[in-house]
């Protein structure tokens, strides 16, 4: 698997995801500027988190511009890959790639905490190395995570299976009231969704920042290795 | 001219800030605030000297990057 | 701005009968506004350190592994395999107080720029907050924004806050401390310094655009607060986390050329302070063209512009040929950049504005003429030792006691605000050990980072009280399996021209001294913080106490052999030493 | 009542959302642009009836709590 990180400016988490994806691929990732107008040959892109300009105005909103994603918007149309991790998981949605928005955190404090995540469905790039319902740890660290969408959108990517991880307790429960277990506030305690042919992939925490047992854990790694698995040239 | 954009949550989206800043005004004493919304102005400078025409580029400014009409509405009134 | 220059001015901007008169001395005339602001600054307790000095070159500064002590922007220590770690501590008390969230956002800013200048990645940021009671609402106003304003800066920059410690008392009703540490690394054979060199090589400027924030910062942290300083009201300056990560990463890139031959970050007292100090150790002069700097503002005057302290702006000296390089990069990152002046063989800095020479200074006088003070101090006897103690609770209820009280609770609600993950190398993160242990990517190394100071000791006994705040950082980088290194502190104190304060202030430098020497723990930078003091409504002060807040640092040749705080299933609990 | 608090950066003080979005701008092209300033609107609900009683109610929050006086300034418009 070849893939490409893309960095804005502003973008911080891009080395954290450098090393996950160098962890599973045993190769470094291409770094992509935001300003580049042309997108290698790759199998995988990730937008990566951080604060892309500050987050000023909205986050997400002015990376969502850059002349890189019009590239990546074409690589959408063919089919692409492409993985957005909290800040990268705003620009999804800012660019229109993915529906919904995401809102100031319920507490309107950042949150920097593990949380655990249920997976909703198996039968994805992103997510075939777990098993469906399965419950993992990870980090999350963001201000604006608080997932919103409009009753129809809310509607069809339920009724169409695309909410991909899902805020729940250690034993699987899901509460989007339970501000213990759904910590931003997220309606229907969406953590990550997924496009309708299931290729694009955004969620808010970092499992990137969980794939070494020497910094908490790997319960993040299976995200990559399954990446790796999926996607065989 | 001097344009001001106003962006608000649309009706219906959860403004947690506003929600925030009503709780906080009851326990600070303030009992008869009922409902509380939060926006943002971004005011613009713009070259342009003519109205019709600095409302309209406001205006475009404003659906292609100052709002994000997913969750939001916007409102141009240009100041003079 | 039109002001006349004479003593009654000197003062008001700080300066004392004699200092002025020293100054008229050195400049055989009397001085231009810009000239006088140049010289309350450069002069004022923050910059010179003129009642610290005597004091703070007791303490022990060296070891084999130390590169560089006090005296750069940072301290530097060798860590093995080829790196360097950096790190420094800084407060920004004042500002706290007046903008609790801006204060914070900026004092972080500041500690940050001082270790990336010296060519170092910042790989994490740690903090030590004293705040008054938490049950008056100005307190709590104050924690949550000194709380946000960290977290906000720190978060976005995408540097970890790794850990921290936080006490309150009474004592800091009026005066918050913020204290804040960064460490980087680099590779030991890549340091970059501050002393300017090459005559005729352009000075450069780059970052933010500079504006009328916080003028007279620097003369502001040195006065105590009255009743008025919340109506003065200078203006706040306002952080750019945004612009800071920009200047990280185009610093870091033209670090890997061989453009810079000296390079210092604008801090308190901005551009005077930075090319001072630059011409300074270097030993040459330098002219300034303010025509050239970067303004925000229209109608700026020399004086605000030579005074500004906007932040998120750093000084360099390039190789003339590596000129262009170097804006091809800060033009990447979107960033200004401009030539503002070159060196000279004249020793003097010279400021001109719209063609007109508005300050032309003697460096050398500058800086050794400098005021040092030998103030007045008074011991304050040790407290009797305690005759016979007895339990005033039951067992259990003293343990629910202490685990209810502020300076016990758990800190969750803070770190839980501050990103401690990003970068991917936090391997202990806040609460899990007694030291935050973070890993150096590509190595096996890890280091160990605490910061302590527990200021109630330093009250009933300074000397014993600053020992032990060695000796605390000490222990809990040795718990986690750590090689004590290196130590920077941050001394916070009242007023020292009170000999009672002056006496808490030497008395905790010997304790830390002492401890520092016994443990082969060099300090190797730091801060001093004074007038910490507020004017109570009867008209008489009340000191903090005594703060001597030590940050140190230690190193995991392997960083898998990491303990932290969590018990082990069947484990022993063995106590060791005297209780 | 309906009363409108518009809270802005002081002159002179830095507002780095402002100057992004300015850049953003010029680079999505829109070249006119010369100055951009962000403020925030706080759109309150009152049980006031009176417009002068809700003014007076809407300043005393905005100095209490919706502007930060050190670097903020507000104004309240009664919208009715
Ligand atoms: N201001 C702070 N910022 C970040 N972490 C903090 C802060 N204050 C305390 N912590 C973290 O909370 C934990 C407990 O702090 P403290 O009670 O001071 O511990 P200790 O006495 O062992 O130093 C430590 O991991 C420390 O790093």
């Amino acid at each position: 698997m070849k893939a490409a990180i893309v960095v804005f400016p502003g973008t911080n988490r891009e080395r954290d995801m450098a090393i996950a994806l160098r962890r599973v691929t045993g190769k470094a990732p291409v770094m992509l500027w935001h300003r580049d107008t042309e997108l290698p040959d790759v199998d995988l892109v990730v937008l990566p988190g951080g604060f892309s300009y500050g987050d000023y105005l909205r986050c997400g909103a002015m990376a969502a511009h850059s002349p890189i994603m019009s590239e990546i918007r074409a690589y959408a149309q063919k089919g692409g890959h492409i993985l957005g991790v909290c800040n990268g998981f705003q620009i999804l949605t800012e660019t229109g790639l993915l529906p919904g928005a995401l809102l100031r955190n319920a507490g309107l404090r950042f949150l920097s905490q593990d949380c655990t995540l249920r997976v909703e469905r198996n039968d994805t790039a992103f997510t075939h190395k777990w098993k469906k319902g399965d419950v993992f740890r990870t980090p999350m660290a963001h201000g604006d995570g608080n997932y919103t969408a409009d009753t129809r959108t809310l509607e069809q990517l339920e009724g169409e299976g695309l909410v991909a991880f899902r805020y729940a307790s250690a034993t699987g429960q899901a509460d989007e009231t339970d501000t213990l277990t759904n910590p931003n506030g997220s309606m229907n305690s969406i953590a990550g969704i997924l496009s309708q042919n299931t290729r694009i992939c955004g969620m808010m925490p970092h499992p990137e920042d969980l794939v070494d047992p020497l910094m908490g854990g790997e319960d993040g790694l299976p995200l990559f290795t399954g990446l790796v698995e999926a996607i065989v040239r | 001219m001097k344009v001001r954009v106003t962006v608000m949550l649309k009706e219906g989206v959860l403004d947690p800030q506003g929600k925030a800043i009503g709780h906080a005004l009851h326990t600070l004493g303030f009992p008869g605030v009922e409902a509380v919304r939060v926006g943002k102005i971004i005011d613009l400078d713009l070259k342009s000297t003519d109205a019709q025409a600095a409302r309209a580029e406001a205006e475009k400014m404003a659906s292609e990057l100052l709002a994000n009409l997913v969750i939001e509405d916007f409102t141009v009134e240009v100041l003079g | 701005m039109k002001k006349t220059v004479d003593e009654a001015l000197a003062q008001e901007f700080g300066l004392t009968s004699e200092e002025y008169a020293r100054v008229i001395d050195i400049m055989g005339r009397t001085p231009s506004l810009t000239e006088l602001g140049v010289f309350s600054v450069m002069w004022s307790e923050h910059c010179s350190y003129k009642s610290s000095r005597k004091w703070l070159r007791t303490l022990p500064t060296t070891a084999p592994w130390v590169i560089h002590g006090p005296g750069e922007n940072a301290g530097v220590v060798d860590i093995g395999e080829g790196y360097a770690a950096i790190f420094k501590m800084e407060s920004h008390n004042h500002p706290s107080f007046i903008e609790p969230y801006q204060g914070a956002a900026t004092g972080v800013g500041g500690i940050l720029r001082d270790v990336f200048t010296m060519g170092a990645r910042p790989v994490a940021n740690l903090n030590a907050l004293r705040f008054g009671s938490p049950e008056t609402p100005r307190t709590r106003q104050i924690i949550d924004g000194v709380v946000r304003g960290i977290g906000g800066y720190g978060n976005c920059v995408g540097v970890p806050t790794v850990g921290g410690e936080i006490n309150f008392h009474p004592a800091y009703d009026g005066n918050p401390l913020v204290n804040a540490m960064t460490v980087g690394i680099a590779r030991k054979d890549r340091i970059f310094l501050s002393a300017a060199a090459g005559i005729g090589n352009p000075v450069v400027y780059v970052g933010s655009r500079t504006g009328r924030d916080g003028i007279h910062g620097a003369t502001m942290s040195s006065a105590e607060f009255d009743e008025n300083a919340l109506a003065k009201r200078p203006t706040v300056q306002v952080g750019d986390p945004f612009i800071e990560k920009l200047l990280i990463e185009a610093c870091l890139e033209l670090m890997a050329t061989d453009a810079i031959v000296a390079i210092q970050d604008m801090g308190a007292a901005g551009l005077t302070s930075s090319s001072v100090e630059m011409a300074g150790k270097g030993g040459v002069g330098i002219d300034l063209n303010l025509d050239d700097v970067p303004q925000r503002e229209p109608g700026m005057t020399a004086y605000e512009m030579m005074l500004s302290e906007s932040q998120e702006r750093m000084l360099m000296v390039l190789k003339p040929e590596r000129t262009e390089v170097a804006r091809k990069i800060f033009e990447k990152w979107e960033l200004d950049f401009a030539i503002i002046g070159h060196l000279t063989d004249t020793g003097h800095i010279v400021v001109r504005h719209k063609g007109q020479v508005e300050a032309d200074i003697p460096l050398d006088p500058l800086a050794e003429q400098a005021p040092i003070y030998d103030r007045p101090a008074t011991r304050t006897a040790p407290p009797a030792p305690v005759a016979d103690i007895h339990a005033p609770l039951s067992l259990e209820d003293m343990l629910l006691k202490l685990v209810a009280s502020p300076d016990l609770a758990s800190r969750s609600w803070v770190w839980n605000q501050y990103d401690s993950t990003v970068g991917g190398q936090t391997v202990r993160r806040p609460g899990a050990a007694d030291a935050a242990i973070v890993k150096i990517e590509d190595t096996s190394l890890g280091l160990a980072l605490t910061t302590d100071c527990t200021p109630r000791y330093c009250q009933a006994d300074a000397k014993t009280g600053g020992a032990q705040a060695v000796a605390e950082a000490w222990r809990n980088i040795t718990a986690v399996g750590a090689r004590p290194l290196a130590v920077t502190d941050n001394l916070n104190f009242g007023n020292p021209e009170k000999p009672e304060i002056m006496g808490q202030f030497i008395a905790a430098i010997e304790g830390m001294g002492d401890a520092c020497r016994e443990l082969d723990f060099p300090v190797v930078s730091g801060n001093v913080s004074l007038y910490n003091e507020t004017r109570q409504p009867d008209g008489s002060t009340m000191s903090i106490l005594p703060t001597p807040a030590i940050g140190a640092l230690g190193v995991l040749e392997d960083v898998n052999k990491a303990i932290g705080l969590a018990m082990q299933d069947n484990a022993d609990i063995v106590l060791i030493g005297d209780t």
